[in-house]
């Protein structure tokens, strides 16, 4: 096979692009995933599906709002607060006192979770494709380096930064984030210094399901918007968090780019056997650093 | 020996179950006896499963790799070689605790969690192989219509084929969860520390565990090919193992016999409620969440707490040193 | 300010205290002296809220907080210094600091300035991570971080443990002032000498009972009684 | 039987064992004693294989030990208990200790005859050496804790040790407890003529026990010696006995 | 282990399943199960199969039924899961007694269900499965196929391509059989037909990839004169919105099966890409005959939606087994199988042969490109050809050669 025919200087910079576009969406979600794991010790299944409700809301704001040519914005404002407020209710509602179980049964709750939502997305929704256009001033593609590489995918790629630094100001600029590391880590005592622990887990819990409805939110103009998103993505994010370090938000990014990158390069390198290169990833960064990359919280 | 390792009071109830499997053909309709075969398979399935997740501590995410390696291996045997039947339903265990072993060695040093996930993504690997080797495994299409000896596949005699092997599997776990190494492989799940302490190779025991519960998981592959005449990749994919965790831990997962219930309860669940409504994952899904907020030891372990006097009512946190 | 009324606490199915009663009033240093084990840190616990008791009551400044979370318990004035220090590791010492605080409206409390003032080793650590600090280090941290909660009622569960006798001196000095100020201080100790030096009175526990309870005159004069329960 | 030399453990950058020295003869009962946080239980789990030590060197019989598992230090007859209970929860009281008589045995790896017919005998010697026979078929997670710490011992007995090391036996027991562990302990230094290391909190019972004692203070070996040579040391009154008097 | 009453506990639930089930049989009617995928991305296709079928049956039960008999069918959702369809089958056959089985999208499943129908003899009719081995190398007496498989793709794809001026080709597609055989079939039907042709490389995602650009942007470095995306079912709307965004479709002109149908194209609306080179077995719009716009129109009544290519596939299956059984004249399972060797029934797309020999329906293909058209909502395919099913099918030579293997 012909591995490295046509791969210039100008396709890898494209698909590295790419890649880290890509890696962006799977960043912000595997950053609520890794934020609710390493707070609050869930091994939260259900974090796929409320990334699909994410995406579904977001749809059907922006449909309501066709009209506009807002109607995307608008809708990447309210949706992910709508599933921030699912979030709410199944953390104060149910998994408040589920806190002393074991991570099986808690990893089992959250799994009946995805079986109840990917039904009631479909009680809702009905189960056709929908799809959303990319809003007006992202429609189309720059040409860079002589390739043609999306508007929207542009606008993720600064996206991501902008998520990154906005998480590092709120775990380390915030109280709210000192206070949540502090809960990874000893919550007792931090009830005992005056802090209604309670409180910061619902917080953090609202933010990592915020979180995934943001990528959602994403998603929605570039993909089907469909029954199923849930399982493909659940995998993908649980895997980034292991490799970049359970609880830990760098980890997450860092798991990220290795997951779009290797994706990305994968398919131009060997386009045929382009799916197992993350897997591949996955399993060298596990066979030597059984604990990830980054310093886990666990 | 046998009657010693039951104890003298529930063997009588396990034999009158047993006949009353075996006269089932008497008296149920076919539906039923091919539903009985469907739970027994993957009640199987389940139990392998429990022995490294309930009586060994171990997070086997990824268990339905080896129930497919089994199936497959048996389909391939019978559709690529001419060698005689048996050899096809010997080699599936075989091939199956082969790769237990190898994904054992891989995956043995990593605790909880991350064993759980490496296991996924080799689990994965393997599923990626054979949904894309069409030559080899027929891709996602799956190989179907395997020629199963007639004497075997016709709805009762496979039934009863079934239910023997089943039952020696049982039995044979039963024996192996009553023996030495399953003792040790308890006092594991219970504390690992202490285990070392007293001269336990924690690494090796934890690895002939996976070999084991591969080699029965493949037992479980190569009745499934009689059950139904087909492989495909969704025999090795994730969400099989999950259902099947789910068997496990709604049944009763520190019970022997609680994933055959877990089995039982779901297969017939989705068989009937499929029947009324669309939605049964959905209440599939609340039924467990009510089981998990109100019976956390799953519906064998309630039943045992309740008409058991010595079912001990540890508190939670002491299985959770299974986590870390 | 503190009464602590026959509380009985298990941890899971084991028993550890028994009937266990005292009282701390307002301005005194109350010292609850044993051997490793006896039940110290868990009567410490149990009025914080952390180990909630099956019987028994705690009443704080005149209310019933049994079985309040413990961060209404803190709430209400009582800091609480862990025997193990439980320092927020990854948190630098500044934020150690920020995430307790808990500024009183209307009267001149404890605010980081003032735990720098009072520990001056501190401010120049501050924006070091609190899981690389030494031992006592850490100490003077973790009643930093009491303090910076505005308490009325101070736990020191084993403060001078395993630190070296310079720093014990300073830690009792500060103690010391603490009480000056008008903290009511529930100390408890297996060093009897700390306790001699610095409380006002002195329960003895054993085994999860109290076994004595009298002034640290009287305490002092009673060899038999620290012979019997203290061992040396 | 186990010398010590210059043991150096770091966690963090935070020292807890410095410099430990210490040696063991056959048949000694042998105590370390020291304040919280001097390095007792880092030293125990070095010497058990649990963690490897930074520097230094460990010897068993002779043998250099530094950076086998605990298993393979159990198979040549170290033995040891947990400050905090480590023991099988969900089992009886009769097969936690019979699990480790299994252990000892090599049978771990027998898939096919029932375990509880194994070693009865032996189990039973042992239960009935530390008087937890009538204890026999309680689910030991049930037991109390003095219970649980003498199963400790039990347990680590299933391993017919040569040494045993013992972390804080009567940690948490109450009086009458203590008293028998104490008892206990003597029994099998008589009787079974085995070398016992142990730490201990209660000063007086070290005193009254021990054959030799050592003492650490900060991670570092203050001195090591008979009691009485302990009890006079200068240095120990000062460190560790306090200076009141 | 102790307990004795957990045995009591599994033998009562067993048996109280047992007796629950029991239930008594329905009367006389023909009965037809279908299995089918109704949850997950594919039910925008099944749900029409079911619909346009169930709208077929209450016309003839309306119109007295077949010979005095109503017809009636019950449906089992497989979720796109071999093992559960395959269970619902037997469920369908054993407990319900149905007459007929048809259905499923899933391929695997369908040949399952397939070898099932014959180790039963009891026909299965394929609704949606594209797989050529139903009916080619895995053909047997009981089962039929009701729609087009990849071997027709092909075929009709490379007679149309081979009329275009490109040589160099790039194939691009899903990474299952479905899309592999796809573009196996296009590819050797393309170069039979026109030697010249040049494959520069192949790439293949996985079902349900979630971002195409990369793909793309790996096309695009290899520049093809054209490509070939051999990906269907739910890839085909995000590939399309893929290709619109990157202008994919402005810089090579690419072929996709179903690209010109309402499933692909009614979720992009308006920003689906124009140009690009589609086939469909169905257009609401076209052919436009009196029968497509009635059918259109009832459909459209009875579910307020315009029906998609399952829809003809439902409705043919509908005929087909009624003018069957009318022809045998009895519910006779051989008969019924002879009866429909070689029926011809009338649809939206005008008369439809199921060919005799290897039971695979003859359906004409159309072969358009994405068009904006004033006034409607979606893109449409313009400039159509239709391929006659003569030109399409396999031979039976090749029909012969396969089941021999």
């Amino acid at each position: 096979m012909e591995l490295f025919t046509g791969l210039s200087f100008s396709v890898l910079c494209i698909q590295i692009l790419v890649g880290l576009s890509k890696a962006t969406i799977l960043f912000i979600v595997a950053s609520g995933l890794t934020l609710i794991l390493g707070v609050l010790r869930i091994p939260n299944l259900a974090h796929g599906s409320l990334y699909m409700i994410g995406a579904f809301t977001t749809y059907s704001i922006a449909t309501a709002f066709s009209q506009s040519s807002l109607g995307f914005w608008i809708a990447l404002l309210l949706a992910p607060l709508i599933v921030a407020l699912i979030g709410l209710i199944m953390e104060q509602g149910l998994f408040r006192f589920l806190y002393n179980r074991d991570h099986l049964m808690m990893l089992l709750f959250t799994f009946s979770f995805t079986l109840v939502f990917g039904d009631l997305v479909k009680l809702l929704w009905g189960s056709d494709y929908r799809s959303l256009a990319v809003p007006e001033i992202f429609q189309g593609s720059y040409s860079l380096l002589g390739m043609p590489f999306p508007r929207y995918n542009l606008f993720l790629l600064l996206l991501g930064p902008v998520f990154a630094a906005g998480l590092w100001f709120l775990t380390n600029r915030t109280i709210l984030g000192k206070i949540s590391r502090a809960a990874a880590v000893d919550r007792e005592m931090v009830g005992a210094v005056g802090i209604n622990v309670n409180r910061i887990y619902a917080a953090v819990f609202v933010l990592g399901c915020y979180l995934a409805g943001v990528g959602g939110a994403l998603v929605a103009p570039t993909q089907n918007i469909s029954q199923g998103m849930d399982h493909s993505i659940i995998i993908e994010i649980f895997l980034i968090v292991i490799i970049g370090g359970l609880g830990n938000v760098w980890g997450a990014l860092l798991g990220a780019v290795i997951f779009g990158l290797t994706d990305a390069i994968g398919i131009l390198v060997a386009p045929q056997f382009g799916i197992i290169f993350p897997y591949l990833a996955v399993i060298t960064v596990l066979i030597f650093r059984p604990k990830g990359l980054l310093k886990s919280i666990w | 020996m046998i009657s010693g390792v039951f104890g003298k009071k529930s063997l009588p109830l396990v034999v009158l179950f047993l006949v009353g499997l075996i006269f089932l053909p008497y008296a149920a309709p076919r539906f039923y006896i091919y539903l009985a075969s469907v739970i027994l398979v993957t009640g199987l399935l389940a139990t392998s499963l429990n022995l490294v997740l309930g009586y060994g501590g171990l997070y086997q995410f990824h268990h339905a790799v080896f129930y497919g390696i089994g199936a497959y291996t048996t389909a391939l045997m019978l559709t690529k070689t001419s060698l005689p039947t048996w050899v096809a339903f010997a080699s599936a265990p075989v091939a199956a605790a082969f790769f237990g072993l190898l994904i054992g060695l891989i995956c043995a040093r990593l605790s909880s969690l991350h064993f759980g996930m490496l296991q996924i993504s080799l689990g994965s690997l393997i599923w990626a192989i054979v949904y894309r080797w069409y030559d080899f495994t027929g891709g996602d299409d799956g190989i179907h219509g395997i020629p199963v000896p007639e004497a075997m596949s016709a709805t009762t005699s496979s039934y009863y084929f079934i239910l023997a092997i089943t039952t020696l599997c049982l039995l044979l776990m039963f024996i192996i969860i009553k023996s030495p190494f399953g003792r040790i492989l308890q006092a594991l799940r219970d504390n690992p520390e202490r285990c070392e302490a007293i001269g336990v190779n924690i690494t090796r025991h934890r690895i002939i565990a996976m070999v084991i519960a591969a080699l029965f998981a493949g037992a479980a592959g190569s009745l499934f090919v009689i059950l139904e005449g087909s492989v495909f990749p969704e025999l090795l994919s994730w969400t099989l193992s999950l259902e099947i965790l789910i068997m496990c831990l709604l049944g009763g997962w520190f019970t022997f016999f609680g994933p055959m219930l877990g089995a039982c309860l779901i297969i017939s669940m989705r068989t009937f409620a499929g029947n009324y409504t669309e939605y049964w994952t959905l209440i599939l899904g609340l039924m467990m969440m009510l089981t998990i907020f109100f019976l956390p030891k799953g519906v064998f372990g309630f039943i045992n707490q309740l008409f058991s006097s010595k079912a001990p009512d540890l508190p939670l946190e002491e299985s959770s040193h299974v986590a870390d | 300010m503190l009464e602590v009324k026959a509380i009985n606490t298990y941890y899971g199915l084991s028993h550890i205290l028994f009937d266990v009663s005292l009282s701390v009033h307002t301005g005194e240093i109350v010292c609850l002296l044993g051997r490793n084990g006896a039940g110290k840190s868990t009567t410490m616990k149990t009025i914080m809220g952390l180990t909630p008791p099956k019987q028994g009551e705690i009443v704080f400044k005149g209310d019933r907080v049994t079985g309040l979370p413990a961060y209404q318990i803190c709430r209400r004035g009582v800091g609480f210094v862990p025997d193990d220090r439980r320092v927020f590791a990854d948190l630098t010492v500044g934020e150690n600091l920020e995430i307790s605080a808990r500024p009183r409206q209307g009267f001149d409390g404890w605010d980081k300035e003032r735990v720098y003032n009072f520990f001056p080793a501190l401010r120049a650590l501050e924006g070091r991570r609190a899981g690389v600090l030494s031992g006592g280090e850490q100490q003077m941290l973790t009643i930093g971080r009491a303090l910076i909660t505005n308490p009325d009622l101070l736990l020191l569960d084993e403060p001078t443990e395993g630190l070296a006798p310079i720093i014990v001196e300073m830690l009792e000095e500060k103690i010391l002032e603490l009480k000056a100020g008008g903290l009511s201080v529930l100390l408890a100790e297996q060093n009897q000498n700390v306790a001699l030096r610095l409380s006002d009175r002195a329960y003895i526990i054993d085994n999860g009972h109290i076994r004595y309870h009298g002034s640290i005159e009287d305490l002092r004069r009673d060899e038999a009684i620290r012979h019997k329960y203290l061992l040396v | 039987m186990l010398q010590i030399r210059s043991l150096r453990k770091s966690f963090d950058g935070f020292l807890a064992v410095k410099e430990a020295n210490l040696s063991v003869n056959p048949g000694e009962v042998v105590a370390v004693i020291g304040p919280n946080g001097a390095g007792k239980t880092t030293l125990f789990n070095l010497v058990s294989g649990q963690i490897r030590p930074d520097a230094g060197s460990i010897r068993f019989k002779g043998e250099d030990i530094c950076g086998l598992r605990p298993h393979q230090l159990c198979r040549k007859g170290m033995s040891r208990s947990f400050q905090i209970v480590k023991i099988f929860s969900r089992m009886s009281v009769f097969e936690n200790v019979q699990t480790a008589v299994i252990s000892r045995m090599k049978k771990t790896s027998n898939l096919f005859i029932p375990a509880h017919n194994i070693a009865v005998k032996e189990t039973e010697a042992i239960l009935e050496a530390m008087g937890l026979i009538d204890k026999r078929d309680s689910i030991c997670g049930l037991l109390s804790h003095g219970d649980q710490k003498v199963l400790e011992m039990a347990i680590s007995l299933g391993s017919d040790p040569q040494l045993l090391i013992l972390d804080e036996p009567t940690a948490g027991m109450s009086g009458e407890e203590t008293a028998r562990a104490i008892d206990l302990m003597k029994h099998l230094s008589r009787q079974r003529g085995l070398t016992i290391l142990f730490c201990e909190h209660d000063v007086e019972l070290v005193f009254s026990f021990a054959d030799r004692i050592m003492v650490m203070q900060q991670g570092s070996t203050i001195t090591q010696g008979t009691p009485d040579q302990v009890r006079n040391d200068p240095q120990v009154k000062k460190a560790y006995l306090g200076s009141h008097d | 282990m102790k307990s004795t009453f957990k045995f009591f506990c599994l033998a009562a639930f067993v048996s109280c399943c047992l007796l629950a089930a029991s239930s008594a049989f329905a009367a006389k009617t023909i009965k037809v199960g279908i299995v089918d995928t109704y949850s997950g991305p594919a039910s925008t296709y099944t749900n029409d199969v079911r619909d346009a079928f169930a709208l077929a049956v209450n016309k003839i039960n309306a119109a007295g039924g077949i010979f005095g008999q109503q017809v009636e069918f019950v449906t089992r959702d497989s979720k796109f899961k071999v093992d559960l369809g395959l269970s619902a089958a037997k469920e369908l056959v054993m407990r319900e007694e149905v007459d007929i089985l048809m259905g499923t999208i899933n391929s695997a499943l369908a040949l399952a269900l397939s070898d099932f129908a014959k180790q039963e003899k009891i026909p299965f009719l394929a609704t949606f499965a594209k797989s050529a081995k139903i009916t080619g190398e895995k053909g047997h007496r009981y089962v039929f196929s009701m729609n087009e498989n990849t071997a027709m793709i092909g075929k009709a794809a490379a007679a149309g391509l081979a009329k275009l001026p490109y040589t160099t080709y790039w194939i691009a597609g899903d990474d299952y059989e479905y899309g592999h055989a796809v573009a196996d079939g296009v590819w050797e039907n393309l170069k039979k037909l026109k030697p010249e042709v040049r494959l520069l490389g192949q790439s293949w995602w996985k079902v349900g990839e979630p971002d195409f650009t990369p793909y793309i942007t790996a096309m695009l470095a290899e520049e093809p004169d054209a490509v070939i995306i051999a990906t269907g079912g739910r890839d085909c709307v995000p590939f399309l919105k893929a290709a619109q965004t990157t202008g994919f479709n402005k810089l090579v002109p690419f072929y996709m099966h179903t690209a010109t149908e309402i499933s692909t194209l009614k979720p992009l609306g308006l920003t689906a890409p124009e140009g690009v080179i589609g086939t469909a077995n169905y257009h609401s719009y076209y052919p436009d005959t009196e029968e497509n716009k009635a059918f259109v129109a009832e459909f459209e009544k009875a579910y307020d939606r315009t029906p998609a290519v399952g829809a003809l596939y439902g409705y043919i299956t509908a005929q087909f087994i009624s003018k069957a059984y009318a022809k045998a004249g009895e519910v006779n399972t051989e008969k019924f199988i002879d009866a429909l060797e070689g029926l011809s029934v009338d649809s939206p797309v005008g008369t439809v042969t199921m060919r005799a020999e290897d039971h695979q329906v003859m359906l004409p293909m159309f072969m358009g490109m994405t068009t904006k058209v004033e006034g409607k909502q979606f893109l449409v395919a313009s400039e159509i050809i239709t391929i006659p099913a003569e030109e399409s099918m396999p031979s039976l030579d090749e029909i012969r050669k396969a089941r021999q293997l």
